[in-house]
């Protein structure tokens, strides 16, 4: 889960990291007021959870208050990649004389933690490894031991920090450990930190990334979630229990297991992508198939309009086939759909399942014995619906 | 010959009263696999279904010499239950659990590799060594013993896989569910290796997804030492970059991690990498 | 440096480890007021950092506000093994069905923690080692990896805890190991731990030792010293940086180093003891003997009225020996000691700083090459003013 | 030959600038110690009276080829000065810091025993091998070479000894003080194994004092196996108990630690114990 840039900075500020002392505004008067309020020239932040916000227009400077309530304004409601902003962050300019970049994350390969920096600043990491990879200095962190500060020495000699700044940026650097340590994250970054022009180091911009495995344990960050932003239907998947992502294509999916799920999503774009036919979710019901979990699931698969046809793909190992087949009728029974849906059933009791199916004479209703069949039924049945 | 199982494997479960684990516990035993107790703190003492129950792993060590544990613990006591594991000297852990917090996990991970067990998993199906010993959550009929080994980040898409196998009259050594997590106890290559040096497996399948560079690895693995053919599929072409696809280690992060790179490098190591699945058996012809 | 019972009771309290509801009182009047709101039987705990106060009748039951009164107005004021109580912990008493041992100490030989239960609550660690060995169990916890929960079940188990208080064992194991971390302590122990009559676990009594190297990170530990309980001579001591502890002899030692220090401490024991002679304290001005330091030492030692003879023992190494000699000499005309001290000077410069003392021509002062004749002049000396 | 130091032993100081570390290195190198170089954060690229000053140990040794590293900065920044130094590779540590918290070097220690690197101390004087090497705070003048091996809990009563020797006419191959901290990276068995090993070494003494169990434990090595001659004292025999005497680690508790039973310990060893420091020379003649 990701955290806004005002939450992951006030999350920062707990472990001593400076900030600017920006506000959080959702209305133009709101900005208005925290420009008036800070003095001076401002910065109007969209608050999205997702990059190149500076080259939408989804950041900009106002020099006065009256200017920061326009900039508000115009950026308040703004669509950045598809996210609609309803917050926007209003921290004053600062003068920035260098950006460097920090960050910690988890190297999956070493098993470990990771403290990056570099030099430069103010792009994202990624570029940054494409462009000049030697720029960025990796320290690894033993989990069991913690952070040693002989290690931020060698990350503030590899990105030569100034001297006068070592002792500012061990105490940022440690602060930042601690912090993703302690909120479980699995990312935590300042891009940029930046030494202003009178030699402060600040944290200007954060980006948090919370492990959700852990959010259990962290029910004040679980409730940081930003559901207004994101599409209602992961909202509901997540309430249900079900683990679904939207994408762009017609055939809505709906499989046990993860793997399973990502393979059925690429059999519908194997056979269908001449056809500019492909998946359109990623949707794992996990084990079992109780009518309400397939009921839930189909709903939220139906919710997207691009849905031109729904693959089930149910290999029943532990499940029987049978249960899953009578889960699914019931599921059908309440959800009524309307779009062709194409049942493959495999493992344990398979063929009973696909009898029971059969016998239930649901029209739009069609079963396939293997995964090959099932997706290239689900994209005939989508061809013909477009 | 199984990898990492045999016929004197002895089993205990962690957690053997819990839902998960009472009910692939009976599974495990209907398929003949040698249960031999299970650990349930504050249960010691008691019964389940003909197995003793035992307060920790140590005492059911010492009282049954059991080798092999499962666990099958809910997410927070798992870690715990895998330190426990490896300080009572079991040499192979399978731990099950999904959801277990990564930090947590590389604590644990370091302790692993500190030590003399080996660990499979986390959120993984577990084991299974047709005829021998079913460790985990796979349907055993799915199965049945021959010369392949399989070795699979996934649960369903292994089963869809193995039964492709074994309708297609091509039965396994060992399937062993190695799990979707980004930390995880062994890795392809662990396993790769196991599979190349057991004598009895003569050609292997390897089902990959997006993210990490596990996959990357295991080219590099079979490219230097793998005698064997291998045949493999890499799920999550279809995917998106920057989401997570169920699994907390499916994700493709700075165009790292794609399918694309992970078929080219299987490819260029000489593996016979199917677009489909179901078409793994004929490619292992 | 051990915190009182009450003290340590709140910091446990704090770790969610359930401790009876009492509160501390000064003055007879405050005990009577504190057993009126409790209600019901108290029990009247004097506050010293001492063992064996039960048997000393420092603990009293007290059935009514006004019986809580008349014990306070007994034990406050008491001197047990010569501290004097200036406080009393009126709780509620609990009707007991089972006492356990419950505690957390550094082992230093395995360089771990150790966590010790025993079924025999109640009595010393050391009785109990002493008369039952294997009724304690001991359980390493590795200082990376902390405490595991397994480890706690192995300590019920060893202990024969009741299966129904396992899980509020683990709470309050889990909490004590958090609370001897946390604090720097060098010993956390529940002694007793009771099993209530109506089935509960709760602290009867606490202890707390913190480590004397953490307690410069822990400010709010330090001042919980209480320097009211302690000799006045151990708190001018510490205050001037000085390692002092009172014994019982004559000849007050001041040396440079601990091991010297004991040693010196040995050496007048070895000579005198046959006269009744032994030291009357253990002194280590540490490194270097600047006047102010040996002024403050030798005033430290003079405040013990039983001090007959006063026996330096400076091994320079560092410092040297005509620096010393000056420092003393400085030290001596501030203080005006009228009893007899015995000067030995070795290492650096030693000859000079003899050289220069002897010239000062202080009346009851002597010098001495080797330590064995020093200690043997100091107890001369001892024995002549006694 | 001594022990743990030789001519080519090239030694960097950690806090080379510091109040401590400044004065002691000088004294060092005015011993004719091959002091290479010296660590400060912050202040790399400078020099110490000569020697180059680096930002990490990790660089002194890149450009020294430094195998021994004196710690000499304050408590708080002692523990992470040696994993620094371990984690660099560093042979052997010897860190003179006092008051270090006994849980955070617990942590440390655990660490060292983990690596390959041997710690002295802390709370130590270092080590003095008589003509090759001054590592630490001994006073030089007060040694010199021959036969005699020292290894000492304490600081000042170590010089007293190593001077009654040298006054004695006996010379010392190596002077170690392990420390007087509960939790020390070289016990008095340690050392002693190396004593026995070294040929040089011919006769050794040991200057123990109240307090855990380490000279019991030196007892019993010496009983087992040690072939020459050794003589103790042991301070603190007129410590009350329950009471600390200075050093973190001199203190009776629950009766464990006196002295009598360390004396009487080492004296069924077969070692001779004084009375009296002075003795020791007699002892070993």
């Amino acid at each position: 889960m990701n955290l806004h840039e005002y939450q992951s900075k006030s999350r920062f500020a707990g472990y001593g990291i400076p900030v600017p002392q920006g506000k959080v505004a959702t209305t133009p008067d709101e900005a208005y007021a925290i420009a008036q309020e800070l003095g001076g020239t401002v910065v109007i932040k969209s608050q999205v959870l997702v990059g190149g916000r500076g080259k939408a227009g989804g950041v900009k400077l106002a020099k006065s208050a009256d200017e920061a309530r326009a900039r508000a304004e115009e950026i308040l409601g703004m669509s950045i990649k598809g996210h609609i902003v309803h917050k926007v962050l209003v921290d004053p300019a600062s003068s920035i004389a260098h950006e460097i970049y920090l960050g910690i994350t988890n190297d999956r390969a070493a098993a470990q933690p990771v403290l990056m920096a570099s030099s430069e600043g103010g792009v994202e990491i990624e570029e940054v490894n494409r462009t000049n990879p030697k720029a960025i200095i990796r320290e690894h962190i033993d989990p069991l031991m913690g952070l040693f500060s002989y290690q931020i020495v060698k990350v503030a000699l590899g990105i030569d920090l100034p001297r006068d700044q070592w002792r500012a940026f061990s105490k940022i650097v440690q602060g930042l450990y601690q912090c993703f340590v302690e909120n479980d994250a699995a990312l935590a970054e300042i891009n940029p930190l930046v030494i202003t022009a009178d030699g402060k180091l600040i944290a200007l911009d954060g980006k948090m990334s919370i492990d959700d495995s852990a959010l259990a344990r962290h029910p004040d960050l679980a409730a940081m979630r930003d559901t207004e932003s994101e599409p209602e239907a992961e909202t509901q998947a997540r309430e249900a229990g079900i683990s679904y992502v939207k994408l762009n294509g017609q055939i809505g999916c709906m499989v046990n297991g993860a793997g399973l799920a990502m393979t059925t999503m690429d059999m519908t774009k194997l056979y269908g992508e001449e056809y500019g036919i492909g998946p359109a979710n990623f949707l794992d019901i996990g084990g079992g198939a109780k009518a309400e979990q397939v009921s839930a699931a189909l709903r939220i698969i139906l919710s997207d309009p691009n849905v031109k046809a729904v693959l089930f793909n149910i290999f029943g190992g532990i499940t029987r086939g049978d249960e899953v087949a009578r889960g699914i009728i019931e599921a059908y029974d309440e959800v009524k759909p309307s779009v062709p849906m194409i049942i493959r059933l495999q493992g344990t009791n398979a063929e009973e399942g696909r009898a029971i199916l059969d016998s239930a004479d649901i029209p739009n209703l069609r079963t396939a014995a293997t995964l090959t069949e099932a997706a290239q039924k689900a994209v005939e049945a989508a061809k013909g619906a477009m | 010959m199984a990898i990492l199982l045999n016929e004197k494997s002895k089993i205990i479960v962690q957690g053997i009263t819990g839902r998960e684990g009472s009910f692939h516990t009976r599974k495990m035993i209907e398929y003949g696999t040698n249960v031999v107790g299970g650990v349930t703190p504050g249960k010691g003492g008691e019964w389940f279904d003909g197995k003793p129950i035992f307060d920790t792993v140590e005492k059911a060590v010492e009282a049954t010499g059991a080798n092999v544990s499962l666990i099958a613990v809910p997410a927070p006591f798992a870690p715990d239950a895998i330190f426990e594991a490896v300080n009572a000297g079991i040499d192979l852990i399978v731990c099950l659990t999904e959801f277990i917090p990564v930090q947590e996990m590389m604590r644990a991970y370091r302790h692993v590799k500190n030590s003399s067990s080996r660990l499979i998993g986390p959120n993984c199906p577990g084991l299974l060594a047709p005829g021998i010993a079913n460790v985990g959550i796979m349907p055993g009929y799915i199965a049945k013993p021959g010369n392949v080994g399989v070795v699979s980040k996934s649960g369903t898409l292994t089963y869809e896989v193995v039964f492709a196998l074994t309708e297609a009259g091509m039965g396994q050594t060992t399937c062993v569910g190695i799990g979707g997590d980004p930390i995880i106890g062994s890795s392809f290559v662990d396993i790769l290796q196991l599979f190349e040096d057991d004598p009895q497996t003569e050609k292997v399948a390897i089902l990959g997804e997006i993210g990490g560079r596990a996959e990357i690895d295991a080219a590099e693995f079979i490219k230097a030492n793998m005698t064997k053919p291998v045949a493999a599929f890499i799920a999550g072409a279809s995917a998106p970059e920057g989401t997570r696809m169920g699994h907390a280690g499916a994700i493709v992060e700075g165009g790292q991690g794609t399918a694309a790179e992970k078929i080219a490098a299987l490819r260029e190591a000489g593996v016979r990498v199917a677009d489909n699945p179901e078409q793994i058996p004929q490619l292992l012809k």
